[in-house]
């Protein structure tokens, strides 16, 4: 413990190259000083009453929900599809890891209206789950769900591929040679060794989903409860009282923050 | 169920052509310098380097026979001990120890038992729970000799590993995994740059050089007839087996050592050819070790000349050339071979 | 009174009317949905408030919607075409534009002729949406060129410019000058009259509460739905 | 050459973990079939004579231009960020951290007026600009890239900061005991080791300030020629003309799955 | 400039408390067991792992002293081979040979001269342009050397840097490298398991075991007085120095020896006490050198005992218990110490 700290202490004296430093500050400035602007601008003589309505707690909570489950689900299908992007002898695989981007150059709202061709009642594939389970995806949760995995997943597929190919695999090859079936390999000995990755992966996703408004709105409509998320409440209160869209956006950040912050060293550095 | 294999492989510029053939029970040492293709041959086997030509069998199986068949590294019977270790970051070392045990299914509690017991025979007892980036050089290759030997494979695919290991823990460790190899029903391949690994553990040596096999056979025949003057400088041994008691071994072929260290049961007896002296009569002094040979064969290399030497035991000596003519050495001339007891090693066989 | 009212709850069905209506009609339409409720027990008023043009796509794709309550008539249009509605739209309300400046307006904006001025920012909306469509009919009627800074892609974002002072002059509809209180302040001009916005509302084919929406469409267009409209701004169509 | 060819066939034989690939093509499915219903409902018919009018060619030009330009910024001072947040012994760095993803949560409009706030005539800084220099960032090109970069940079900086995280420390300590500066050891071994996490970090950087939509038209305005970019040509055409919008999202995604493909595998790779 | 330092450093429950003094020019050999805490000495003072105690000074800059002073590793001018050799894997053999030289500021196309001089000099040539990952294990570490060495430090910090290379190869690289170190101005640390590497390469050997400095001193006063049986098995070597002509070697401190291969110009003559048989009288036969000695002194051994023995030149025997009681050894005794001219290794110095 003390040599930790006495470490950490020492290494501290090094140097920091400013060529690094500087920039470094200068866009963490860059991204911070506009919060700092929404902070000053925010109406806080307000802000109590207006947070503590039910709307705002109900958008919330939805919010981090639907988030949690979009990113649940971009883990699941996405972590794979890097795993094959990166891995897989597929063929067209350059032309495949460009087409992964799609969704994240698609303006959201395109998006949106993508996911209704398809998935919508009269949609490529929804027409049939209509007809014959009587699922209907679009203005329900489920919806909302959908479009913020859409969206975000591309997040998620990238960074963990990127790691996946900065990865040495010579540790998958010594897998193998202990017998471990690829998945193994991969769940046992190539997940834990890009971690960071996926992490930074899911916290790109957990966050681009958390603040997804395009395709969520053109997808599964804006329903109070059931589909009015956080950035929905916000573009609606930017329509009536603006003061009110800040300390909502405000409230969504400290929210988010907090649970990265406190989440995420906890994630990187595991049980130790 | 032999393993048949016909090594042709390119890696880069580097080309690979070797014939190995390893009965079951068989280790075999494969020798050469660096860059010769020996790890590149262990890939090929292990199945982490696909051939492009030739084929490697085990019994009836085919795991590698290009065009058509290949069978991938998880799906033979192998362990492998890689030149640079390669332990998993994030295992422990008892966790890689077992990982092998886990993926071929055995539960969790039996295999962390069976490589608690591998990590004890290494001597790393204390370290079970370390993580790698933990362990120095010589306790990171002991553990990635563990991980391979813990799983009990049909194919030991050994490269180099005894290298970072210090004189004391390698006489440990080579005896060791000396008593496992010899009850082991596997087939053994074992890259080594000491000859004393190759000679003490091997039935068999294979001389790799550019890729090519330049000579092969038991340690003795290589050691008698040593192709080029590499393989002469590199097996120079005199190789036994026999049983010790106290500081006395008797030899299975005929024939009686001192050693200085005491040991009981089955042993290898080795000694260099250049540790035996050739006198005319029986020699006084302190060499413990003194026999009548005959002169069966002289061959000149670089700078010594190896004297074949009929008696009980057979010797190879490494004298001059000046010596040669001392001693008027010729086929069929009588003489008194001297060892000192200090220069007989013998290691627990 | 109950008895009327009694009758409307049975004839919408399962008690639930869904509103596709345009964003810029939150307040009022959440207000006008609390006193549907409050005058037919029983009743229950969904929103999903969006831009008209989403919310007709949304249409269009099967969304379960039972009134259609847009911020334009070209939108609406659409969804007619598409054969999406129960019966003809009709306007409920209409919205009327005004000049936006700053509180205090540094820049002395006084008509439309200043709106030509290379050195003033100016603010409209893209001529896609109504606010500019409207915008270009009363600059052509003035016979003025304006030489705008940016064409916004809908009316509140124009009204946020004006706020926060990045832009000295804009046209934006009068509703939003009440809404943005004393940070905005609104100079009427002549031309107005030809640079209003009429607000389509119809109840929808597919509507699954038909009853409900015919009688929501009713109510926007009672004279209760129409004071709380003029509360906010709206003239009547 | 023909032992490489001969190895990739060799190895595609090799069987994949069916609870791998299920899950990677569902993903890619969910990511591609919306893509395919958008194409299936585009106007082909008029596509040429929308797509070869004069306003598509100027925002495409304008959205490759600055989607670029955000990222060449991006680039400069995310990477630095990236490493002072990886590796920097900087106190409080679980915060700043979670601060760095603030844009991504925040609702692109609603950043758009925190930009506002911070760079715009009256903003904390935007009026010393252009009282002193009299620079004018609102409704300029440079502004649609501030923007763009503001939005987009959150994800360069934690798929790099994943990636270091992940890299082996012990290379930056055999540079240094060569006498290697932080700087120089950071630009020649760390910095190449960790290029497919750098590239992954830029291709989503890329693609997002390529469609970014709400910051842009809130601090930058839409003019075309100048901040007119092609998420916002779509937003407006989407108003009077849906079927354009998705002829303009195609053309987006056509163009940047195009740019990608080309790109992306020639920089992962790099001169052999 | 004498290098001083007091390393006291704690890794999880690992405790390292050495002290160490490097004279300018001076190679100093550590040996140890594995996990003795070499490499965590060699971190220590490469800068890579701070202090907890003690100091490190050269001459009068201090490197680091805790709690105030530090110096990064890349402000000390220092070249480290690792254990693992941590090459740069996008990097050329040649780029990686020359990275230490351009980050000195050395221009691009004389780094890549110079590099490609000492690619040269360790044997690789040929592999100038090879990725590591492209590299044999042997081929890596000789990589690894010339890159430490290419900067010509004035502390080199040598973890095992040759215990990859195959036997003809190490010759030759250790060669290559005495040449190196013997005009080098420089501080050197060489960590080794290698008897031969240390008696030949190292001014002074330092023993470390559990982190703690067991014994010093030059290779020869540590084989005369090893403190332990497991020092004295570990240097047991007899080393001289010499200048060969032919097979004929002249011994600085008087004395000649018989080797069998030729030599010419300043020679490290080294052979092990267990080479050296007594006699009581002038052997006949085969070993070429022999001479008079008295004994100076005996130590018991585990299973041997050591005999000083004075003489031109003066040597130490390893013989067993019973020989002892047969010659009747005891301080001042005359005898004859024989070697065969085959059990003399001569190694260019
Ligand atoms: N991936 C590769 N691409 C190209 N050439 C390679 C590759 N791997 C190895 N080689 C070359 O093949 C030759 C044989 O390498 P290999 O690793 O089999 O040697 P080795 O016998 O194990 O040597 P060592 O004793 O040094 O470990 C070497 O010359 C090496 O440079
Ligand atoms: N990062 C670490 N954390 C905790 N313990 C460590 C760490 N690194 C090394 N150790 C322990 O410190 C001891 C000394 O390690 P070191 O690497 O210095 O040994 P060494 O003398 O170089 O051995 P070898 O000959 O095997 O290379 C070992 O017991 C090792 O397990
Ligand atoms: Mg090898
Ligand atoms: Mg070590």
């Amino acid at each position: 413990m003390t040599s930790i700290a006495h470490r950490k202490r020492r290494r501290a004296t090094g140097r920091l190259p400013v060529v690094l430093v500087l920039p470094a500050v200068l866009g963490l400035a860059f991204l911070l000083v506009p919060l700092v602007g929404l902070l000053v601008r925010a109406p806080w003589g307000t802000l109590p009453s207006r947070l503590f309505s039910a709307s705002v707690g109900e958008a919330l909570r939805l919010s981090l929900l639907c988030a949690s489950l979009a990113t649940v689900l971009c883990l699941v299908l996405g972590v794979p599809l890097a795993w094959l992007l990166a891995r897989g002898d597929v063929p067209g695989r350059g032309v495949l890891r460009a087409l992964v981007t799609v969704p994240l150059v698609l303006p959201p709202v395109v998006g949106g209206v993508a996911l209704l061709f398809v998935l919508g009642r009269r949609g490529l594939v929804g027409q049939y789950l209509d007809a014959w389970f009587g699922v209907s995806l679009p203005f329900t949760t489920a919806g909302v769900v959908l479009a913020e995995a859409f969206v975000a997943m591309p997040f998620l597929v990238i960074s963990v591929e990127g790691a996946l190919r900065a990865a040495d695999p010579r540790y998958e090859e010594a897998a193998a040679t202990l017998g471990a079936s690829r998945w193994l390999a991969f769940r046992r000995v190539t997940l834990p060794s890009i971690l960071p990755g996926v992490v930074a992966g899911t916290v790109l996703c957990w966050a681009r989903a958390l603040g997804e408004f395009g395709a969520t709105i053109t997808f599964a409509g804006n329903f109070p409860g059931e589909t009015t998320t956080m950035p929905l409440a916000v573009y609606l209160a930017l329509e009536t009282d603006p003061d009110a869209a800040i300390v909502l956006s405000v409230v969504l950040l400290l929210v988010s923050v907090g649970v990265l912050a406190a989440l995420r060293d906890r994630w990187i550095s595991g049980p130790s | 169920m032999t393993l048949h294999a016909d090594l042709r492989v390119a890696r880069g510029v580097f080309r690979l052509d070797a014939e190995l053939v390893v009965e079951p029970g068989e280790v075999v040492a494969v020798l050469g310098p660096n860059g010769a293709g020996k790890s590149t041959a262990l890939r090929a086997l292990a199945g982490l380097l696909p051939l492009t030509g030739g084929h490697i069998r085990l019994g009836d199986e085919v795991w590698d026979a290009p065009p058509d068949a290949f069978r991938p590294a998880e799906r033979r019977p192998i362990g492998v001990v890689f030149q640079d270790y390669l332990l998993f970051a994030h295992l422990s070392a008892l966790e890689n120890v077992a990982f092998g045990l886990r993926a071929r299914g055995v539960p969790r509690a039996v295999a962390r038992e069976e490589a608690a017991r591998w990590l004890d025979r290494v001597g790393l007892a204390a370290h079970a729970r370390a993580k790698p980036r933990t362990l120095s050089g010589g306790q990171a290759q002991r553990v990635a000799l563990a991980r391979a030997l813990a799983t009990e494979p049909e194919l030991l695919l050994l490269d180099e590993p005894l290298a970072a290991l210090d004189a004391a823990t390698r006489l440990h460790v080579r005896a060791e995994l000396g008593r496992h190899l010899r009850d082991y029903p596997g087939h053994t391949l074992l890259v080594t740059h000491d000859p004393l690994d190759a000679m003490v553990l091997a039935d068999r040596l294979v001389v790799l050089e550019h890729g090519e096999v330049v000579q092969q056979g038991t340690p003795t025949e290589v050691a008698r007839r040593p192709r080029t003057d590499y393989v002469a400088d590199l097996v120079g041994l005199n190789l036994y087996r026999g049983t010790a008691r106290g500081t006395s071994v008797a030899l299975d072929g005929g024939g009686e050592f001192t050693v200085a260290a005491p040991a009981t049961g089955p042993v290898h007896v080795v000694f260099p050819p250049t540790a035996v002296s050739l006198h005319p009569d029986r020699p006084t002094g302190s060499p413990r070790n003194a026999w009548r040979v005959t002169v069966a064969g002289i061959e000149q290399h670089a700078h010594t000349t190896r004297v074949r030497l009929d008696g009980v035991p057979p010797v190879l000596a490494d004298i001059t050339t000046a010596t040669v003519a001392d001693l008027r050495l010729q086929p069929g001339a009588g003489l008194w071979a001297a060892v000192k007891a200090t220069e007989v090693h013998a290691y627990p066989s | 009174g109950a008895a009327e009212s009694g009758g409307a709850a049975d004839t919408t069905g399962d008690g639930r009317v869904t509103v596709f209506a345009a964003a810029s009609l939150t307040e009022v339409f959440t207000r006008l949905g609390e006193d549907f409720e409050a005058a037919h027990p029983g009743v229950e008023v969904v929103f999903n408030f969006g831009g008209s043009s989403a919310l007709a796509q949304q249409i269009g794709q099967g969304a379960p919607a039972d009134v259609f309550a847009s911020a334009s008539p070209a939108t609406m249009a659409q969804v007619v075409d598409a054969g999406g509605t129960a019966a003809e739209p009709v306007a409920f309300a209409r919205n009327r534009l005004e000049i936006a400046v700053p509180a205090g307006n540094p820049a002395g904006i006084t008509g439309l002729a200043d709106f030509a001025d290379a050195d003033a920012k100016i603010a409209l909306c893209a001529g896609q949406v109504p606010c500019g469509a409207a915008a270009k009919r009363a600059f052509d009627a003035a016979g003025v060129t304006p030489r705008p800074d940016t064409l916004e892609q809908d009316v509140k974002a124009v009204l946020t410019k004006v706020r926060l002072g990045e832009v000295d002059a804009a046209l934006v509809y009068r509703t939003d000058v009440r809404s943005a209180g004393g940070e905005v302040e609104g100079i009427g001009f002549p031309e107005a009259d030809l640079a209003v916005n009429d607000y389509p509302i119809a109840p929808l084919a597919k509507a699954g509460n038909a009853a409900g929406a015919r009688a929501f469409v009713e109510y926007v267009r009672s004279d209760r739905g129409q004071a709380v409209l003029a509360e906010a701004g709206f003239e009547a169509p």
